[in-house]
């Protein structure tokens, strides 16, 4: 196998300490080698200096065997390594077509654009990823979230490089899409690509990776083939101790009072004749793909959006609110889905940011000690309340929007994939503090694609496609094949009736 | 798994020490730069800490104050600027003039109404519509002014001193010149508009609404606060002062007329910035904007006593402007406190 | 609420008929609005000669009064050579538009002025030309004449734009008060060029533009001031050092209103030395902060001060004094508004020139009347000069604007 | 222009060139009502007012295409305007052109590099830069008007050899048309949309995003006095107040004339047609004898109908944002 990649004693110096120390890092041609290891592990570093964000670095890197300076973006690309972004990197007004080939717009002549050459070169690259049917001229700005992600990738398809790093390519995918993902991934090892893969998910990783390297606190653990590791070891070597039983059941202290009931609620468009109920201290989960509707339905809930039909009950009476704050009086909060741009303020504190939904609800001092209260119970990590947020790591950010809506002491708390591309320590944080709640008598309706932690957390589980109901698994000790199958509608949980009325 | 041993999870790596330079100047701010000029002034001329050059200093730059503090919160808010002022400062003087014969209270009282009015259309349609506020409150100052010398043409409007409400006509005229004590009525309003936009700032719960809404609009949707009205009351907090402005602005040149405002748009947007109140929003404080409004009187002060001619201070403003601004951001940025 | 999702398309039509309505509205009130409304004619036959002596401006003085006979003092060798502060470096400024040969001047009908159209440019709206248009409509309507009115926003841009629109509705005659002498070249040469008569007006354009125009109406600026300058040296006693707060630059009162002055106090009263000459930028506040540094500045040795205009520079010179609580400053100023009369009555301050704002427009219109009924109109002729001190501030009294 | 709509819909077609549609109708209301309007000599005069505005909003485009702004455009006219006239007599013609654009792009290199390297927004840097300039221009002439005897140049612009359209008008259309082709269909010009629309694409795609800023910047310091050079030449003269009151009717028409102040999208030519729509609206309303307050309230109007429309659309997609189109049928079929 010709190594494509090879970083030996690569270290980048960040103020005041090492994020990513003397590491010894190489991929194979056609090889996709998994890098895993905890947020704050260096990781996301290790992966911008391959992809030429730094010029401080030291160490050598070598593509192909020639050793070369990876010191900006465009340095990178001309020794063929290409970057694949967890945030979207597309410029929104502009054609597809324009951002597919930024940078490198054919041109007849020295520079007037060729632009027959840049439709059918687009057509080509969107081909490539399934998306042929789409006019390249297209503003991205009028495509949904899915066909975006599939853009990002075809664009850096487009600059065939020998190297391609993905960081958390399926995050927003459905398993569907997925699935087609890994089509085109294998499609390209085939092509000998060295592909460097970032992910959380352990399954996926088991499925699609050669070779998987652990890295822990900026240092590397070790580089192992996928083949002789199970992923206990893989957890245990990311967290550094005993993994233990990822999700323990809870003793379910589920009361019989129904606490929220939900009849024939529907958004023209969006969601039609939604019935379901939560009990108190029971976590419900809500299973479906994505696009099925789910946050849709969440903001809804919480009078964010409004609804065309259908009750709300709360503790048996109906309500009827029409903005967000109302519904936060009721006791109803959501926690949601992306923490950058509707969770966290970046310009504010820590403090700040955990009492801005319950500013009505705190005098100053009561706001410092429910703060105080909350770092702690959540063991937010550096525990100031006076620091900026955007200072934190991923896991500590979402640590704190989760003490964001504990502090509006919901009596229904809706959580919209609360711990996407966060670290397993905080992971295990955020689950344990959810269990809490529910034993505390709240009630919890979880939202997430991560089906390990769906199937680990809920007590029963609805499932949602295209906007309808279309069924429910109420066993608590439920497995994640049931839930994928059912999120496709199928298995015996889905009542085939409910979906074609 | 325990939460016990979760507790020895390293402290975190990325933990940034803060310079104490940097620290300084976003607390005091712009006072240093008053206080470099004030050290300045008795070195250029010995009268300088006359009371008649500092009750002047004061007084030139009273009504931008008041003017300011408004414009502040728009800008606190994350929109920029309110480019409406000049018109509402005018529309405000002239409504007040053109009513004074129903007496001196019911006219202040429907210039402030007539200038609010402005203030709830541009909170209107930049809370709801999210409008870019620079554009629009450009469109309507452009309708209001032409509104202004449409209706009222170019004749200025008196208060008729001699006619028969004489009594407040000239209750209006000396409202700008009006003294309470040694001190002027303006200096007690513009310190009671400072003290008062502090207070709701830092204290009031709009204050901590319009922070988070100021940091990220989007956040704030999600957090339960009801961005269109908060951004609305910024507005009109705005326009409110804009028309306090425009009637003292009226009552000190003694006539109403489409022109009154011109140039404060620029001018407030100048003090406020100067003053620390950063254009991205949730950032600053009012008694920075007093500083930034004191800094440009003295400015001016110190230049004119210097000798400096007219044509060079505009110059001179200029420049100071952008290098206080600079730095500001600078020091904001070394702090981590800004993404810019 | 139900929105159905045609309420996009429903907009964008709203939006079409909005700015359609908006621009049919125009044409309504375009023409009313504008007191350019020409009534027919209620005058006599054309005939019959009309006497506008006995017409009034608002402060009860005649609006046409027989100007100064003023005749332009020998052309100094080379004016530029001598120094600014000798009044013979202005000559040309000074003596625009006397000794300047014509050129392409059209022959006067001389068929009565009745039912000619003249048009107005006026260079901006100010409360002074509020006042100089109804002087000129008053004329207009005694002469039967149709006067249309054009107002601009103080910039050039807008003037040359006005110009070629005026050109386009081929008047009878047009009269234009320039927005700047200096920049007054080219548009007085476009309206000559395309054969239409033409009176410049109340702002003194450069000598070489001149050759242009039939003739030149309006104040001479210099005059007053000199006039002014005596009246100030005797308030002063001929002793004691002043400041001048000077108009804005770019105009030409810019240097009337501060050379005038200067080199006929040189003359008059020699040991009176100027201090300072600012911009006020006829801002209220730019006046306080210049007025106050001065005080700070020269103290007791600033004894007098000279105003380049009555509005704003006496609010804010009112404002510095008051601060600094000095009332032993003799103060004179320019031009006659509200606020300056009312100055004066208070004794704030000590003298103004009297400039009549509506016999400012009604002298154009009436020279454009005599030009229309054949008669030899002089190539510049100034308005009255008088200097209102606190004993003959009520005979011009309500101020014309 | 570079893009088509989703759904190719006529709606799309109508929103996207809005501002021809506007000048159309203008143009028609004005011919039919105002009097001395249809006449070959008032088409010209329209044609000349508005190359002056027109050249500087080619600048100001490129400007908000990249996401900022450029409050100096007024005083980097005057600029221009001053020193072609006042470099005349010492340099010619030619040489005082080059240097009153090149004084130009020097503001305009100090606007992008404050905004591009010392990262201030673009809102204060011109607003500073703005000041600065028109008190450079006031002390240039210590505040008096220059004017210039070789009023050669000045006519032969002005001489319509080609009814319709004199050199000035030749010239300016000939540039806008040159920097319309420069933006739509060369690499170097797609460049600032990309900047516009999302500085992270253009960084990570390599591009030199603070080459562009400063570029971009300077472009408009030098087109902004390019165009107060002509409009000086035409005029044998030039005043310190000369730009005034321009900035805000350049802000004014470039919006209307469909650019978004986000970024990533706007046309040079929209926005000259913009300028043509308001100078025809001024011209007519003129010879309807309304007054400049009746220009002034109409052209606010019709930025608050554009800002307003805008705005009210994106409202209204934004609620539909991601409905699903197979549920719609279903749900009317129930009703």
């Amino acid at each position: 196998m010709k190594t494509v990649l090879e970083m030996k004693q690569v270290s980048k110096k960040f103020p005041g300490t090492y994020a990513v120390k003397t590491i010894d890092f190489d991929v194979f041609a056609g090889e996709v080698h998994a890098l895993l290891g905890e947020n704050g592990a260096g990781k996301s570093t290790l992966m911008k200096v391959i992809a030429g964000y730094f010029n401080d670095y030291t160490g050598e890197i070598l593509v192909n065997g020639k050793t070369v300076q990876l010191h900006s973006p465009a340095m990178a690309k001309a020794n063929g390594i290409q970057m694949i972004y967890q945030e979207l990197s597309l410029a929104k007004p502009i054609s597809i077509a324009e951002n597919l080939l930024a940078g490198r717009l054919p041109t007849k002549g020295t520079w007037l654009l060729d632009r027959k050459t840049l439709i059918h070169e687009s057509k080509k690259l969107l081909g490539r990823v399934g998306l042929g049917h789409i006019d390249p001229l297209v503003a991205v700005e009028e495509i949904s979230q899915s066909e975006a992600e599939l853009v990002e990738i075809a664009k850096a398809l487009g600059n065939n490089p020998s190297i391609l790093v993905m960081d958390e390519p399926t995050s927003a995918l459905s398993k569907e899409e997925v699935d087609r993902l890994f089509g085109i991934i294998n499609v390209l090892k085939k092509q000998g690509i060295g592909i460097v893969y970032i992910s959380h998910h352990l399954p996926e990783i088991s499925k699609i990776a050669d070779r998987v390297t652990v890295m822990r606190d900026g240092e590397k653990v070790a580089t192992k083939d996928i083949t002789d590791v199970t992923t206990e070891a893989l957890v245990e070597m990311m967290i550094g101790r005993a993994a233990g039983e990822m999700y323990r059941k809870r003793s379910s202290s589920i009361k019989e009072d129904v606490k929220l009931e939900v009849k024939k609620l529907s958004r023209r468009g969006f969601f039609h004749n939604i019935d379901f109920h939560v009990r108190r201290g029971e976590i419900l989960g809500i299973c479906g793909l994505s696009g099925a509707g789910r946050s849709e339905l969440a903001r809804s809930l919480v009078g964010i959006d409004p609804i065309d039909g259908g009750e709300i009950h709360l503790d048996g009476t109906e309500i009827q609110f029409r903005s967000m704050n109302r519904a936060l009086a009721y006791g109803l909060a959501y926690l949601s889905e992306s923490r950058k741009e509707q969770g966290l303020a970046l310009r504010l504190s820590v403090g700040e940011n955990i009492l801005s939904a319950s500013i009505s609800r705190y005098s100053p001092k009561d706001g410092k000690e429910i703060v105080k209260k909350l770092i702690k119970d959540l063991q937010v990590n550096p525990a100031e309340d006076h620091r900026m947020i955007a200072t934190l790591s991923g896991g500590n950010q979402q640590k704190v929007l989760l003490a964001k809506w504990m502090a509006t002491e919901p009596k229904v708390l809706i959580l919209d994939e609360p711990t996407r591309g966060v670290d397993i320590g905080s992971k295990m944080v955020i689950h344990q503090a959810v269990m809490e709640m529910a034993n505390r008598g709240y009630s919890v309706i979880l939202i997430t694609s991560d089906l390990p932690e769906l199937a680990g957390l809920s007590d029963r589980v609805i499932i949602m496609r295209n906007g309808h109901f279309i069924g429910e698994i109420d066993r608590v000790d439920c497995t994640e094949e049931e839930l994928l199958l059912a999120a496709n509608g199928k298995g015996e949980y889905v009542n085939a009736i409910r979906e074609s009325r | 798994m325990q939460s016990a041993n979760l507790d020895e999870l390293k402290k975190d790596s990325r933990s940034l020490e803060l310079n104490t330079l940097s620290l300084w100047i976003s607390k005091l701010g712009i006072f240093i730069v008053v206080g470099i000029f004030l050290i300045v002034g008795p070195l250029v001329s010995a009268k300088f800490y006359t009371l008649a050059n500092l009750t002047t200093i004061l007084q030139t730059v009273a009504i931008l104050g008041i003017v300011a503090v408004g414009v502040a919160f728009v800008t606190y808010s994350g929109h920029y600027a309110d480019l409406s002022v000049p018109s509402v400062m005018a529309f405000a003087g002239i409504i007040t003039v053109a009513t004074l014969h129903y007496g001196i209270a019911i006219s202040l009282l429907l210039g402030i109404l007539a200038g609010l009015s402005i203030g709830i259309i541009n909170g209107f349609v930049v809370g709801v519509y999210k409008a870019n506020p620079i554009i629009w409150t450009l469109a309507v100052e452009y309708v209001l002014n032409g509104l202004m010398r449409w209706i009222w043409g170019a004749n200025q409007i008196y208060p008729d001193l001699h006619g028969n409400n004489g009594r407040a006509a000239s209750s209006f005229v000396n409202l700008a010149r009006q003294y309470v004590g040694p001190i002027p009525l303006v200096f007690i309003l513009l310190f009671c508009a400072v003290i008062i936009g502090q207070l709701i700032l830092s204290k009031t719960r709009f204050g901590r609404r319009l922070k988070v809404v100021g940091s990220s609009a989007e956040v704030a949707k999600f957090s339960g606060i009801n961005v269109p009205l908060t951004i609305g009351i910024a507005f009109l907090i705005s326009a409110f002062a804009a028309s306090i402005g425009g009637i003292f602005l009226t009552s000190l040149v003694k006539l109403g007329v489409y022109s009154n405002g011109t140039g404060y748009d620029f001018n407030a947007v100048t003090a406020v910035v100067v003053g620390g109140v950063s254009l991205a929003g949730g950032r600053g404080n009012i008694v920075g904007v007093l500083g930034g409004t004191l800094l440009l009187g003295i400015l001016v002060n110190v230049l004119n006593l210097i000798g400096v001619s007219q044509l060079y201070q505009t110059i001179v403003e200029g420049v100071i402007f952008i290098i206080v601004v600079g730095v500001n951001q600078k020091s904001l940025r070394k702090l981590g406190r800004d993404d810019a | 609420m139900k929105e159905s999702v045609g309420v996009h398309i429903l907009l964008k039509k709203a939006a079409g008929i909005l700015t359609a309505m908006v621009l049919v509205a125009s044409l309504v009130a375009g023409c009313g609005n504008q007191p350019n409304a020409s009534q027919a004619g209620t005058s006599k036959s054309t005939a019959e000669k009309v006497d506008v002596s006995s017409l009034k401006s608002s402060d009860n003085q005649p609006l046409i009064q027989p100007g100064a006979d003023i005749k332009p003092p020998q052309r100094p060798a080379d004016p530029s050579q001598l120094p600014k502060t000798d009044i013979g470096h202005w000559y040309d400024m000074e003596w625009a538009g006397w000794n300047v040969n014509k050129v392409n001047i059209p022959k006067s009908p001389a068929n009565g002025a009745k039912g000619k159209t003249i048009i107005l440019i006026e260079p901006g709206e100010h409360p002074y030309f509020t006042a100089y248009t109804n002087g000129a409509q008053k004329v207009a309507i005694a002469y039967g004449m149709n006067l249309k009115v054009m107002t601009g926003d103080w910039s050039v841009a807008q003037q040359t734009q006005q110009v070629k629109e005026a050109i386009t509705q081929r008047p009878d005659m047009i009269i234009i008060p320039p927005v700047a002498g200096d920049v007054a070249e080219s548009l007085f040469k476009q309206i000559n060029q395309a054969g239409i008569p033409f009176i410049a007006s109340n702002l003194l354009p450069n000598n070489a533009a001149m050759k242009y125009a039939l003739e030149w109406t309006g104040p001479d600026d210099w005059g007053q001031m000199k006039l002014l300058a005596d009246k100030f040296a005797e308030l002063m006693h001929n002793t004691g050092d002043y400041a001048i707060v000077r108009h804005m630059p770019g105009a030409s009162p810019y240097y009337s209103r501060t050379w005038g002055v200067e080199d006929e106090l040189l003359k008059v009263a020699p040991n009176m030395k100027v201090l300072d000459a600012q911009t006020g930028k006829l801002d209220a506040t730019v006046v306080q902060q210049l007025v106050s540094g001065w005080l700070t500045k020269y103290g007791t040795k600033l004894k007098g001060l000279v105003l380049d205009g009555d509005s704003a520079e006496v609010i804010g010179a009112q404002q510095a004094l008051k601060n600094a609580n000095r009332s032993d400053v003799v103060i004179v100023a320019a031009g006659n508004s509200k606020v300056g009369m009312d100055a004066i009555k208070s004794g704030f301050l000590a003298a103004e020139t009297y400039q009549t704002a509506e016999g400012d427009g009604a002298l154009p219109v009436y020279e454009a009347a005599q030009w229309f009924e054949g008669k030899t109109i002089p190539p510049v002729r100034y308005l009255p000069q008088k200097i209102i001190t606190k004993d003959n501030v009520n005979q011009f009294l309500p101020a014309q604007w | 222009m570079l893009k088509t709509g989703r759904n190719g819909k006529i709606s799309s077609m109508v929103n996207r060139y809005r501002i021809v549609w506007l000048c159309i109708i203008t143009f028609l209301v004005m011919s039919i009502f105002a009097p001395h309007f249809f006449n070959l000599y008032n088409f010209t005069t329209i044609l000349e007012t508005m190359c002056l505005n027109a050249v500087v909003a080619i600048g100001f485009t490129i400007v908000i295409i990249m996401g900022k702004l450029d409050l100096s455009i007024g005083s980097n006219l005057t600029l221009g305007a001053m020193f072609v006239i006042g470099f005349e007599p010492h340099f010619g013609w030619t040489i005082s052109l080059l240097i009153a654009v090149i004084s130009g792009g020097i503001v305009g290199l100090v606007n992008g590099l404050l905004v591009a390297k010392a990262k201030i927004d673009s809102f204060i840097v011109t607003l500073g830069t703005m000041t600065i300039v028109q008190g450079i221009v006031y002390l240039y002439a210590n505040g008096g008007a220059l004017y210039t005897k070789d009023t050669g140049l000045g006519g032969w612009l002005q001489q319509s050899f080609i009814p319709l359209f004199p050199p000035i008008v030749l010239i300016s259309v000939i540039i806008i048309l040159v920097f319309e082709g420069i933006l739509t269909f060369t690499r170097y010009g797609r460049g600032f949309y990309i900047l516009g629309g999302n500085k992270e694409t253009a960084w990570l795609a390599g591009l030199k995003t603070d080459q562009y800023l400063i570029q971009g910047f300077t472009i408009s310091g030098m087109t902004a006095a390019l165009a107060g050079a002509l409009f000086a030449i035409t005029l044998n003269s030039a005043l310190p107040d000369l730009g005034v009151s321009s900035t805000m009717q350049v802000i004014a028409a470039t919006i209307i004339g469909g650019a978004s102040m986000a970024g990533g999208e706007g046309s040079v030519v929209k926005s000259m047609v913009a300028v043509l729509t308001l100078v025809i609206l001024y011209n007519g309303l003129t010879l309807l004898g309304a007054g400049n307050s009746i220009q002034i309230l109409f052209s606010g109007l019709i930025l608050a109908v554009v800002v307003l429309q805008e705005s009210f659309s994106l409202y209204q997609r934004n609620k539909l944002r991601g409905q699903r189109v197979e549920l719609l049928k279903e749900f009317s079929l129930k009703r």
